[in-house]
Order: C-alpha cells, then structure tokens, then sequence
C-alpha cells in the first residue's frame, strides 16, 4: 500500500508499460507527470526531455517512437490544442505514441487548477481529417494507472495514438493503493524481407536503424510508405483498415464497470471522475426506491455503440452527466437512437458533481418518464 | 472515529503546507489501516489565494473523493475561512489560527496559537505540523502513531527533529480543547 | 559499402526519381551536395536518417536511400530531436526550406542550437515560399515581390547565419548552389561536426522567386546568387565579419566551427549520475 | 517504361546520363565548356559530339536531377553509347 | 456576371462585409484568399499582415478586433489545428473574428490539393474547454461570397469566432456570378457609464481606446472582464448566454436549401460541395421513381436539430453522404432519435461523389427500408 | 491628468490589488517601473494597451489601469502586432515572462524584432517558470535546479540580448529589479523608441528560483543579482562586447539604440503607394 | 454545342498554362450568355505532376461541378492522358500533343503539333493558347469571338498580340481536322 | 475591508502606507536606511518611530507591492499617522 497521487501514477504506469522517452512542456494540472518523469528517466536508462512548447514535444515523441522508443508526452488543455496538428501526423503515420490530457476548465486559460471535462470531444476529432484515436479516461488512482499502461498496449496494437484523459482533480488526488500487474504488450519484431510493407495491414511498428529504410511520410501514401500517385485511395484503405480493427476488437479494447444494471429502469451513463459521485448516487437512489444502475466508460472512443446499447436495454431513461455543457451525450443519443430518452447534465465551473446532485437529476429524470419510486415530499 | 467516512478540510494560504499536512493525514490513515482519498484545489494562483486540502478518512472504499460538508476544519487565513471554513456537520469542529481572531470576529469554532507556537519553537514553517498535531489530538481522526511515523517518512532528515517537537505541541494543543462546540 | 568515386546511386532512393522540384530548382543541386557529403563521410546509410519538413525542400528526405521523415510544416527538428535522443548512433540531418525554418520553425531551430544536439540542419534558402506558390518568406528581401508582397515586400529578412549564431549553434556556414565545390564540404563538415550545425544554401527558385523578380532562368540565377555574396576567409571560423567590406554582399562561408558539450552527451552524463546505465550510448 | 541510361567512357572515365530525370533546365547546357548539350523536342537532355566531351563532370555537379553521373571505373570499357 | 472563384469570392466579400484586418500564413488550397486580400488590404485602407504561422495569424486577428478591426484570416487543415487554441481564446473573450478553413484531405499532409470534408468536427470541438462557435459552410461560389458576409455578421452579433468551411474544390473553382447584396451588420457602438460591462449579457463589442479600460482574460472571469473569485460560476453563465441566444435565434442564424421533400421518402441531408452531386442524384432518383428529396445545410453548427428533425418528418430513410470517414451523421441520428434509418456515406480518398454514386446509395437504402419504385435490374 | 511626484496610483488598477504576486517576488518591482516609466512619459491611459502572455509575469496587464490583454502562453507579442496595426496611436507595451517569451514565444519575439514593430517588450527573467511551479526555462542557467533539472539544468541558457539583436529589435536592453533608477529609465527609453524595444529585467523568484537554488530570500536575491551583473556603459549605445571583461557576469545596460524603417509605417507607405488613403494613421 | 452541359477537360503538366486556358474557355462560354463551372485538380506537386483543368457549360444552372466523362479532352502530357485523357463520351474528341505520339503509340485521338506551332511562333507559353483555338475550332464549344474577347480580358498587354496570333493559328490547326473520331 | 492608507508627513513630503497589499517580504525593512520598518504578526508592515523617517523613498522603490508611495505635497500638511 501506498499513498500515490493520480499524475504519479501515471508517470508510474508508463515506466512499468516500458516506456523511455518523455518529452513535455509544464502545466497545470499535468506538471507532477512531468516532473516524476524528469526523475524517472535518466534513472531506468530513458530519455527526458523539455521541449521548448507543447508542439515540440509530441514532434519530439514521436520522433523518438522511430527511434524506437515508448513514448509519452503529458499536458493539460491548453498544450492539448497545440498538439493536435502533430497527433493527425502520428495518425497518418501509424506511429503508437500516448499523450495523456489532464482537463481543466476551459476555453483558453479557463480555471486551470480545477477539474473539466471539456476535451472529450476534441481526444477524438482535435485534429484535422479523418483519422482513429483511442481515448481512455479513469476514475481513481488505481485506475489511472491501469489506464496508463492500456493506453501504451494499445497504441503499440493498433499503431495509433491513444489518448488517456484525465482531470485536475484526479491529476492531484492521492488514494491509498496497491498497484495491480498489468500486463504489458511488448513491441513485435517484424521479419524484414524483400516484401516487407512497413505499413502493411496489420504491419508490426519497425523503427529506424533497423536495416529497413522506411519512408515516413504525413502525406498520403500506400503500404509501401510513399506517397505514390492515387495515394487517396490507398490511405483511405489503411485509415479503414485500422478502423475496422479496432471495431472487430471492440469487446477487448472496451474497458468499463457497471453497477446494478441488470434492473436498472434510470441508467447514469458517466467516465472520469463523476464516476465517483455517481456510485454514491445510484445507492441514493436505491434507498430511496429508484432502481438506478451505473454504466461507467473507461473507452471513450471508439465509442462503444454496442455495449451502451447492450447494458441500457432495460432502461427507462439515461442520464450522461458531465463537467462540460454536453458533449458525450451526442454519440449516446445517436446510439440509442430513440429507444429511451437519453438526458444530459452539465456543468463547466470548475467543479464536481456531488453525489446528491446526481441523485436529485436522476430523480428528476425518473418521475418525467413517470418510473415509480418511494414518494417523497 | 467521529464520522465514517470522515471528512476533514485544511484550508489556507498557499505556502502555508496545506496540502502537506492533508497528506501526512492521508498517510497516518492508511497506516491505521484504513481507505482514504486526499484532494486539493487551490486558486490560479498557486500561491497566496486560498487554498484547501480534502481528506476523506473510511473504513469501506471511497467513492465521492470530495467533501460536500466536512466533519472537521482546519483555517489558516481569513479567505480560507471565508472560502471554505464556515460549514461543517453538526458534530464537527473547526480549528482557526488565532491570528485572525482580529479579522473574523463573528466566526465560529476554535482559536489556536499555532502561529505563536510555530514562532515559538523557532521555525515558521512548522504551522502545518502543529495543527495537524492539534487536530489530531481533538479528533483521534488517526492514531498518533501513524501520524508520527507519517511525518518520519515525508520530512527531510534536517527538518525532523524539529517538526517532531512540533507535532508534540500540536498533541498538547489540541488535547486542551473541550470537547464541545 | 559504397563505390569509389562520384556515383551518388547508393545514396538515392531511385525509385522516387525524378525529384517533384521544377525544372532548374536549386534544390536538387542541394540534395546532391548532401549526398556527395554522405558519400565522402562513407557513411552507413542505414545509420542515417534525413528528417524533413513541409516545403518543397521539405520533400527531400524521400530522395535518399537512408531512413526518412517528411514531417508537418516547421517541426522537423523537433521530430529530429526525440529520434537523435533515443537513437544516438544514428547521423542525423535536416533539410528545411527557409520558411520551415526560419518562419514557422524558427523556435525549434533556435532551441536546437541552444541545446547544441548533434543534428545537421541544411537550410535550403530560396527566399521564398516555393510549395506554397510563390509568397514571401522571413528570409526574403526588402523590396522582394511575392505574391503577398506584390508591391514588394516590406520586412527586412533575417539573417540566418547571425540568427543561428546568437542562438547558439556551434558550426555555422552559408553558401550558395552556385558554389558546387564548396557546399558538399561545408555539410560534410556539418555532419562530421559534434554538435547542432546550421549550412544555409542560397538556392534558386526559377519557378517563383525568378520569376516574381524577373530575375531569369536557372542559369541566370546562379549568377545571380554568385554576384550577390562574398567568401569570407572560408573553411577557417570567421568570428569577426567587418561590415563595411560586405555592402550590398551577403557573406558566405564558415562562420563558426566551435565545440561546446553536446546535449545527448550531456544527457547520458545525467544517466550516469543517476544510476540509469541501461541507456545505449 | 524508364529508358535506359547512357554511358560514355574515355580512358577509366564514364559519364552516365539518366534521360529520363532529366527537366530541360539548361544548366548543364549553359555550362557544358565543350558546349554539346542541348535539348530535343521533348526538352529532355541531348549529348552531342561526345568526342568533344571532355570528361569534365561540370554537366553532374550543376544538374539538378542527377542525370549525370561522372566516375573512374576500373573495369574494361563498354562500347561508347552503349546502354547498361 | 464575372467568373470568379471561390477563394476571391471570399476575399470580395470579406470586403464587402467591411473587413480590415487581415492575418494569415499561406496553406493549399487557402492560399489565394491571402493572395487577394495582400492587394485588397492596402488598397481599402485596412491592414494586411503575412505572419510566422497560423497561431501568430489567429492571434494577430483577435489582437486587430480589440484594436477596432472587423478581422479574418484563412487557413486549411493542418493550420486550422494550429489555430485551436487562440480559437478558443476569442470564445472566452467573445471576440468577434471569422477564420476560413478550406478542407484539404486529411490527417496531417494528406493529400493537400484535394477536397474533403474532415474538419466538420474539428470546427465545432476543435479547441479545448466547453465553447459555442458558429460553423457556415458552402457549396457554389455565390454561396462562398453570401456565407463570408453572413459569418462576419454573425460572429459581430453573437460574439464568437465564426468558421467558414469550404473544400479545395469550391476554393479553387470558378462560376460565373453576380453577387447578391447581402446586408452588413454595423459593430454597435455602446454606451460608456459607469455600469458598463464590457463582458455582460448582449453587451455590443467595445474595442479598445474607447474610454473603458477593458480587461481581456482568457481566464474566467465575469462580467467586468476581471478574473474574480467564484469566476467558474460567472464564466459558466456568460458562457451558457451566449449559447442561450444562439439557440432563441436559431431560425435566423440557421441556412439552407432543400428541394423535393414535401414527400421524399429518402432524404439525402448533405453539406458544402456534395449538395450539388446531391441536387443531380434527386432528379435521376425521381427520374427512377424515388422519392428522394435534399435538405442541404449552410449552417452546420450551432446543430439545427429543430430543422433536420421538421425537414426528415416523412422520411422513411435519411442518407448522409460527406467526404469524411462519417461525422456529421453522428448529430443527425442524435436528432432523429430512431424515428428513422441514418446512413452514413463517407469516403476520403480526395474525391467528390458523383450523382450517380449518390443515387445508387439512396436506392439502396430506399431497397433497404423496403420504399417503392420503378422495378430495375 | 497625472499627478506631479510619484503617486502611481492613477496607473495603477487599484481594484486588482494586491497583485497575485508571491511575498518578494521581483514581478511587482518591474510592475512598478513600467508604472514609473508611462509616469515620466505622462501618456494618457485611454491610449495605452498592456498585453501579456500566460505566467505569473503574465497576470501584469491586469494592474495597469489601461486596455489591458492577458492573452495565451507566448503569444502576447502576435495578439500585440494585430492590435497596434489597426490602432496605430496606442502604445502598446508587451510584460512577457522568460519562458512565455523565450521557450513557446520564441519564434514571435525574433519576429516581432525582425518587422521593428513599434511595441515594447519588457522581459520579465527570474531564470524559472513561476506560475507552474519552478520548472527550468531557457533562461535557467547551465547546473541550475529546477523540479524539471533536479540534478542540475544540462541546457544552456539563451542570452536574450544577443537573441534580440540578432533577430533585428533596434532598442535592446538588460538590467535587473536591484537597479531601481535605471530600470525605469530603461523602460521609458523602449516606450519612447518607435521601433520594436526590448528590455530584459532579471527578476527574482523567491519561491522557486530562489528555494531550489538555495539564494535566500528576496533581498538575498537582490544582492545576487546585483553581483552577478556588470553595467556597461550605460544609456549609450553599446555594440560590441568585450567578453573577457565580463568573465562570470552578465552585462547590463542599452545594447542598442538604433533607428530603422518602423513596420507600421512602413506599411502605410505601402498603403499611400496602393491609393487606400482611407488607413487611419 | 456536342451536348448540354458540354463536360471539357483539358490536361498536362504543371506549367502548361491548363488552368488558365480552362479559365479563358469559361470567360468565353459566360461572354456567350451560357452558365460555366470551371474546375482544377493538380497533385501535391503543383508544378510537373498530371493536373487537369475541367469546364462544364451549359445554357441551364450546373448542379455537379467536375466531370465523370467528358465531351471534349485536351492532353499535353503523357501522364496527363494516362490518368485524365483515356475516356470520353462516344460522341465526344481527344486531342493530344503531337509530340507526345512515340510514348504513346496507342493512344486514340487526334495528335495535333501545338508545342511545334508555338515554337515556330516565338513563345513557347502559347501552347495552351492554341490547343484552346484548336480545340473550340474543332468543336464550337463557344464563339471564336467571345473566346477572342476572353484572351484579351486575361493577357498582360505585352503578350497580348503574340497569343492573338496563336489563337488564330489554333483556329487553324482546329478547323483542318475531320470532324470524325 | 479594506484598511485605510496611512500618510505620514514632513514638510511637502509625504508617505502613504497601504498596509493591506504588504505581503511581507522584508524587502524594504531590510533597506530602510533608518531601519524603523518591520513586520507585525500577520507578516504585515509596520512603520516605527516615524520621526527616524527621513523620507527618502527607498522603501516605494523596492517594495514590489505598491505599498509606499513617496510624494511631495503642496497642501497643508495631516495630522501624522491619520488617515485619509
Ligand atoms: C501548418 C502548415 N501551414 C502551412 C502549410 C503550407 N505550406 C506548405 S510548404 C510552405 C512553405 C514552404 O516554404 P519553404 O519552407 O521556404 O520551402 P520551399 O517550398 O520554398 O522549399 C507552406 C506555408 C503547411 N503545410 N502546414
Ligand atoms: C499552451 C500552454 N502551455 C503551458 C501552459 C502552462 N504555463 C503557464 S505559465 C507557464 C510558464 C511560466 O513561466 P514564465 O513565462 O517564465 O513566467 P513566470 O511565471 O516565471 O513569470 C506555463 C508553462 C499554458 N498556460 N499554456
Ligand atoms: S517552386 Fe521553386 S522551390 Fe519549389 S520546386 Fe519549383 S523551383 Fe523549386
Ligand atoms: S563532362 Fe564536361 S564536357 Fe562532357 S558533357 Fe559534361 S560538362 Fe560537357
Ligand atoms: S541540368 Fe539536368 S535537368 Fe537540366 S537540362 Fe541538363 S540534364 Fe536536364
Ligand atoms: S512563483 Fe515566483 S515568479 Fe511567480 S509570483 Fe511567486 S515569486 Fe513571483
Ligand atoms: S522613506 Fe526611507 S526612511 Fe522612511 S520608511 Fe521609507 S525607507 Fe525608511
Ligand atoms: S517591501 Fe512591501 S510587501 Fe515587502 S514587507 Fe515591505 S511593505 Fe510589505
Ligand atoms: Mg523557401
Ligand atoms: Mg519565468
């Protein structure tokens, strides 16, 4: 057991996930990541480095990713909107790099010591085009670093940026924890022959010096990596590839909790920390007769269109709280297309829902879809 | 324990060691065996605004991390209070630097020297440690055991000795209180 | 292993021939002085790695049989900078066009030399924007036509060399493509050179910037280029350049060739302090 | 479709030309001291006289498109104009 | 009647919407809006500034509205990300500024000179924090000139960065026209007291030099414009005002076309360049036999879900063809709700849909939802 | 109206008092002689726009009783070059901290200097981020500790001065909040330039600066600052510096003092010759 | 006009003035009183990869603004035809540059000596000039007097009276091809 | 709440004190040349024997919280010590 606060568990996570190569700009609240990792590196052998901004430092990373290396770069929103140009650049160029955002409220400056949910949107579509990312998020220091180490697996599964989201509260909470063993996915060697397609289907990630000369290119390009005549048609193909990858491995790449669901008539649908509110909630609303039941994301996106469908196919009414003024409700609503009324709660003031809150909306919801419960005055 | 969970507030000043005492509170609860959660949330300015650190205290797995109304209270500052400081539950206690008595005239809950005490011992800085220690011995919030070796583990070893006898003082502080509002 | 001689074949990926660069663009005679520079290193193109940015020059990394980057517009160095960091052995150099450099990228480049990271950047300067169409770039002069300075441009130009020198850079140089003998050994003493290197190449963009200031073909360009500059004391530092000589001349040479502890080295020192031998080195 | 490359040879010297690369910039044309190049039709490169050449290289180093490659071979001489 | 392409078309009406000021950095296929406004500039009086990049161009642009400049620059794809967080600095500050994107194909490089569709996300989502932003877009060169002037009208009106979207395609295509005379909203001049807030409910936009001392944040602040205790709350309202007022005007701020849908079965719902495959596809759909119908959006965001949900009322299936790997579609089944089939049609190799690939999916899907028509084999 | 003597009040936003600004911290006392400084030039408020970046030094527009901007994080001087453009009668003044204005603002400061926009920058240096914690800035001198170098920095700093000669800014100066006489002078010099001015003010950052590099408190700081700087010849142009003078200290004083084409002006000559009369200017 | 909306599609290599030749094709089709889109694509490489200039007139509004087949195609480069030249309407014409015959030799469609007429004339830039007087000559897409009109509007006084003469020429070479594919 | 200023004076100088922005830093107790600044328990400024004072101003200079302000005064003088 150990007192560990979310960013160091996260800078934690990622030595354990092998990653050795760090580069990132300070700020709030996602300093400390950097900070643990200005000491962690150059004692396990890796790679430091303080870019001179927050597009040098995913330029840096992903720099080093072909150069071989795990890499990570952590900010807040703010570097977040900086690096979205370069994440679209590892996008195209299947390159596993992870970038972990801890929110805080926004726009521009907004509140930046306390917590927001307000990136969920732009993890997924920040960046120009058309492209995959894998966005997760946590609840709790354990969870973070869980996540932390997913986020590093898959992005080295599906040579893709994977995005872990936090937020200003989590980034500074301390719990007491026992960190769990997550596995690790260790980078495949590819045999290089003459065929070798270093951006084949399925293509293991090949780094430089590795005997191959590999072409880079943010352009479009085909298999081979060079941006070839009708290179549309052949990015097109390798952007759906990828897509279509992730889709089949929806059930394993999907991490979630659930909580009295099975006769749940009012569904909280939440990710990140309101998670935390909502587990309190839902055993308000129990002890007052309302049979409430929590539906808790870790995978943001892809976005899970059948487990959301899934785990509220009981359900009366969902309620999709979130520190921002609406955002995951849309994808939500588009699932469920029609089958019950899907209701958002937002707030964007810096601060948490409690639980009472959630409760008190919930109920709200509950006796607008006429779902019985013990009276009340 | 007053309140499971308990939830205990420290609020001050940036600079002021808030956040951590909240985490050798954190400490001292685990290694009483208990779940705890600490938090904080300070101004955009890191520093000189006030600031405040959360502690929840159980003996089950926490969920909400924050505390809507603490059990107990700890100001440092007259914002602090005014910010965070002036709710708390029916059984709980709020503690305030004696210090701003001047200030908050109206306020509700202990004054305690902790300032004088600081100066006293010699070293400013001690502040947190002295109130904790107070805190601590008015609460049994967690066991002065684990407070001390929680304060073993996160002080460097020039400052030890000295946060030692201030987290004393602290004990002799807070047991002196009546144990009534 | 590479043959004796001049044949630059090893050095090029052939299959991406011929070059995207317009008929008489100074670019390739750049690319060619880097490869002869390669050639003369003998270096292990499988330890070299060109990494490019956006630009017509940026298009370069792709016409060498080495490991290529072709980045986002400015950023190459920053890109250069993680893959040197994790992968020292590997030799490192970055064309960049002016404006990838100097306009966008100017803050990368003057981090880069700050830190003094052993990495080549060859700036391919043709006073403007070529990929874009022909609008006025950080290093085009007062006076210049562009498509955005159509009535000539109104911002003195940087001067890269003075630029990279107070930010810096510890090999500095600038020559022209005109200058087909001496570029290919000021990068060669670039990439050989321990420590962030800047050679900017004056280089002709007949399709626009010749063309925008009726300056003529390739061939008049070149002349163009030899006429406006001056040699200073090359292939020796040159710490002292006398103003009063150079009007109407933009020096050339060697302007800089000094040694200051390397930012990767100073890193692993770091490692060693610290206990963290695992790093290959 | 790449047409074959050309080479020239005097002595241990071969100058390789890469047609296909080329672009009719002129630049090895202003510059050849012999004066024997010169674009065709398709405003693609035309080595001339070859018996004027003088093996100078000046044509490799001012190209933009590397067109031509100048070098020593050692290896018995392939018949001038030939194809590789 | 002149034949003007899309870009000068921009550039013309940006003039006539009274812009002076404009910043910008060049980017394919955006570049000749700047071009343009290099020789319209210095001519109408205003200013014109080529700058270091699209971050420094955003900025400039907002710094130019505090000087008292109706401003705009334009960029594509990889620019636009770069813009994300200075976007979100004129959402916060409510500064009026209209930022161009002219679509290139994506992620990162992608194909540079070729149309797309991918940003219709970003435009909404692109920056940090919770935000309102007014996204127009077009598909014909008169439309390009009518949706600059309304988008400088706009953003002045309800004081946010407004976005127009177009595509290399529009951008660099020439039609003959005659350009409409579209109203110009003049900057309201407010009057100065001591109750003035700079930042308080429809308050006009007061530029600097004017007498009040404004403060400009991009921290939260209230509705002096300072950065107060408790701003979270205050910035949570100003913010909900202003998405408040967009939603009480959205049948005026909401544009489009439609053609055939008082009884079309299949609605093709498309926006900016497919609209006109989409307007050939109905005839050949209704030369077939099918009642296909077109709802073609100009306003993208604000989301007019009243609208699409009023104009698919008797629709049996609604397509939604884009140049993207599938984005909009997402907000239009969150409309709908199930009260219909949604089908995305998306591709992003850089071509348009013709209108026979665009017929050939609506009868698909009208085969799919079982709808009538002339027999074919 | 201004008072006669030293009241700055009427130049100070009295509402925003007291400052954020840690007990000691050096921000104030620059704050300060920007007051001083628009005391002395006697300019009208209404006609004076502060506009600062993200940071603690950042926060400074907010107490000047002015149009005041508190922008994003390096990007102050690009906000600034648009405002003053189309508002050619105010006086913009630019308070940016080291790392806003050397690490993510670099690459707009060396432009702001190549244009010679008539905008002041003042530089506040305390060698450290300060508002996100004491992370190392490009500033932070080689072995200095910060919570992102606990061991010691491994990267050189920039000199500033040099960085914004290079890059073109014709009033260049240094000094330090110690120098209470000068540094006032300094600043009103830069405001009454027409040209692009900067002036580095080394500052003191009790909290981090000064604890993790164990200097004490803020008038040990003082102290420090004043030894480890050498005056220069000041208030007069000083182009060449002589380093061995200088061994261990940095110089301060007027490093240039020069007239050149100003950028707005420059532009409304391009604005006169395209016949847009209609520029206010 | 061969068919309403006439679909053109002219093509060649960067630098070929294609796009200017399609912009001058719907200046005249506009001074013709018919309603034109005209439309570009080029690769990455703005200047020597394959780019294609297209023109759709008609005399009602045009909805789809690029061409799937065209009536009339224009080629002037070997990558050019092999990406954009290959297809046409069954009625419809190719026209290729002659001297891109021998890379071709199976390529239908009438080779017709542009680069030799403009060469022979002095400036090479006429090029897209005369194929564009060819091309109308040979198929009445506009008027020659509008088209005439159109060169005016768009030429640099300086070059105006060499590109009348090689429109003229165009007109020429157009009119002596049989009207037959 | 906030405190009044207090404004000390000799002959037409005159020192204001905004007590309230002090933050304690010691900056001008420790260059006071007639040392008769310090701080009180809340680590606020204190002025002692005002009649050591010999209004020279260093205190406003380096204070970097506006604290001081040294001005000279034309009209008749207030009473020490009080307040505006
Ligand atoms: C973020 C971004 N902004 C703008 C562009 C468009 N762009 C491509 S290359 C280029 C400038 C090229 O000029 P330079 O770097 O001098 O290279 P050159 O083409 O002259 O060799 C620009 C502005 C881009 N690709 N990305
Ligand atoms: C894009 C972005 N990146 C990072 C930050 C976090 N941040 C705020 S201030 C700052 C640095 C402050 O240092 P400096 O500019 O030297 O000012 P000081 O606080 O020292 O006065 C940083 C990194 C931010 N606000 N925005
Ligand atoms: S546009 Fe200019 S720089 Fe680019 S390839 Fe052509 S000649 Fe070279
Ligand atoms: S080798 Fe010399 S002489 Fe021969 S063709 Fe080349 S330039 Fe001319
Ligand atoms: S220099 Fe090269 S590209 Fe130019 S004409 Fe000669 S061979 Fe051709
Ligand atoms: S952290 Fe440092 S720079 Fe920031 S206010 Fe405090 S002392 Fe000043
Ligand atoms: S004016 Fe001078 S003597 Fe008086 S308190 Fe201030 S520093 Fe001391
Ligand atoms: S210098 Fe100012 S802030 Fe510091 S102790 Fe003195 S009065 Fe207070
Ligand atoms: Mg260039
Ligand atoms: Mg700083």
């Amino acid at each position: 057991m150990r007192l560990v606060q979310g960013n160091e568990a996260v800078a934690l996570a990622a030595v354990h996930a092998g990653c050795n190569f760090y580069s990132g700009y300070p700020i709030t609240p996602a300093t400390e990541i950097m900070e643990m990792m200005a000491r962690q590196m150059p004692k396990t052998g890796g790679v430091f480095v303080q870019m001179e901004d927050e597009i040098g430092s995913i330029a840096a990373a992903i720099g080093a990713a072909w150069g071989g290396a795990k890499a990570m770069t952590a900010t807040s929103g703010p570097g977040f909107s900086l690096m979205q140009e370069n994440i679209g650049y590892a996008c195209m160029t299947q390159t596993p790099v992870v970038v972990v955002d801890s929110q805080r409220g926004g726009p521009s400056t907004g509140l930046p010591t306390l917590p927001a949910q307000g990136e969920v949107m732009q993890a997924r579509y920040g960046t120009h085009g058309d492209h995959e990312v894998i966005v997760l998020t946590a609840a709790s220091v354990v969870e973070a670093y869980r996540m932390t180490v997913e986020a590093f697996n898959l992005s080295e599964t599906y040579r893709v940026p994977a995005i872990l989201l936090l937020d200003a509260v989590l980034s500074h909470m301390r719990e007491n924890v026992e960190f769990p063993d997550v596995p690790v996915r260790e980078r495949l060697k590819p045999v290089i022959d003459e065929n070798f397609l270093p951006f084949g289907a399925d293509a293991p990630f090949l780094p430089f010096g590795s005997g191959h000369h590999t072409v880079v290119t943010g352009m479009s390009h085909d298999e081979t990596g060079l941006p070839k005549a009708l290179a549309g048609q052949a990015v097109q193909r390798i952007l759906k590839g990828v897509q279509a990858r992730m889709e089949r491995d929806a059930r394993e790449i999907t991490f979630y909790h659930e909580l009295a669901l099975d006769d749940a008539d009012i569904v909280l649908l939440t990710y990140g920390i309101t998670a935390r509110a909502a587990r309190e909630a839902v055993q308000l609303l129990r002890a007052d007769g309302i049979k409430a039941g929590l539906l808790d994301l870790q995978t943001l996106w892809p976005f899970p269109d059948w487990l959301v469908q899934e785990k509220t196919r009981q359900a009366k009414a969902v309620l999709v709280p979130e520190l921002n003024l609406g955002q995951y409700v849309m994808p939500v609503r588009a699932a469920l297309a029609g089958r019950c009324p899907v209701q958002p709660l937002g707030r964007c003031d810096g601060e948490l829902f409690t639980p009472e809150a959630l409760a008190d909306a919930a109920k709200a919801l509950a006796s607008s879809v006429e779902i019985g419960g013990v009276a009340h005055d | 324990m007053l309140h499971d969970p308990l939830r205990v507030r420290l609020s001050g000043r940036g600079g002021q060691g808030i956040i951590l005492a909240g985490t050798m509170l954190a400490e001292a609860a685990m290694e009483d065996g208990l779940y705890v959660v600490q938090t904080q949330t300070y101004g955009p300015e890191a520093r000189l605004g006030a600031s405040k650190s959360e502690v929840v205290i159980s003996t089950r797995e926490i969920a909400f991390p924050e505390v809507s109304v603490p059990d107990l209270v700890l100001c440092f500052s007259r914002d602090a209070y005014l910010k965070y400081g002036k709710q708390v539950t029916p059984e709980g206690f709020i503690l305030l630097e004696e210090t701003i008595r001047q200030e908050l005239p109206d306020a509700k809950g202990h004054f305690l020297p902790f300032r004088r005490t600081a100066r006293d011992l010699g070293n400013e800085l001690s502040l947190n440690v002295i109130a904790l220690g107070a805190l601590v011995a008015l609460t049994s919030a967690v066991t002065r055991e684990s407070l001390r070796k929680a304060l073993r583990a996160r002080m460097k070893p020039e400052f030890l000795e000295l946060n030692e006898r201030a987290l004393e003082l602290g004990f002799e502080l807070g047991g002196a209180v009546p144990q009534t509002v | 292993m590479t043959k004796p001689g001049v044949d630059l074949t090893p050095y090029l990926r052939q299959e991406m021939m011929p070059t995207v660069w317009c008929p008489g663009c100074g670019h390739g005679i750049i690319a060619r002085g880097i490869a002869t520079a390669l050639m003369s290193l003998g270096l292990d193109m499988d330890q070299v790695a060109v990494v490019g940015g956006i630009g017509c020059s940026g298009r370069a990394p792709f016409y060498f049989e080495a490991n290529a980057m072709h980045t986002t517009h400015g950023r190459a160095l920053a890109y250069a900078t993680g893959l040197k960091m994790v992968n020292p052995g590997l030799t490192v150099i970055v064309p960049m066009g002016d404006g990838d450099s100097m306009a966008i990228g100017g803050n990368h480049l003057i981090h880069a030399a700050r830190r003094n990271i052993d990495i080549t950047a060859v700036i391919f300067n043709n006073s403007i924007y070529g990929m874009t169409g022909g609008q006025a770039a950080p290093t085009s002069p007062l006076d210049s036509r562009s498509t955005t300075s159509p009535m000539g441009s109104i911002e003195p130009a940087f001067d890269t060399v003075e630029l990279a020198l107070a930010a810096g850079a510890t090999y500095v140089a600038r020559t022209t493509t005109f200058d087909f003998q001496e570029m290919p050994q000021l990068i060669a003493g670039a990439i050989r050179h321990h420590g962030f290197s800047v050679v900017e190449v004056l280089s002709q963009c007949p399709t626009y910037y010749g063309r925008l200031n009726k300056l003529g073909e390739a061939p008049d360009m070149l002349l163009y280029e030899r006429d406006r500059t001056k040699l200073l004391e090359a292939f020796g530092p040159l710490p002292e350049i006398t103003r009063e000589e150079m009007v109407g001349k933009l020096p050339i040479g060697l302007f800089r060739d000094e040694e200051r502890p390397e930012y990767v080295d100073q890193y692993h020192g770091l490692v060693a302090r610290a206990g963290g031998g695992k790093h290959a080195s | 479709m790449k047409e074959p490359t050309l080479h020239y040879q005097q002595g241990d010297r071969q100058l390789s030309v890469q047609r296909d690369w080329c672009k009719g910039c002129n630049l090895c044309v202003e510059y050849c001291p012999s004066q024997i190049l010169s674009l065709d039709d398709g405003e693609r490169i035309v080595v001339g006289d070859i018996s004027r050449c003088i093996f100078c290289g000046i044509c490799a180093v001012r190209c933009p498109d590397f067109v031509f490659t100048l070098e020593r071979v050692a290896s018995p001489a392939l018949a001038m104009g030939g194809t590789a």
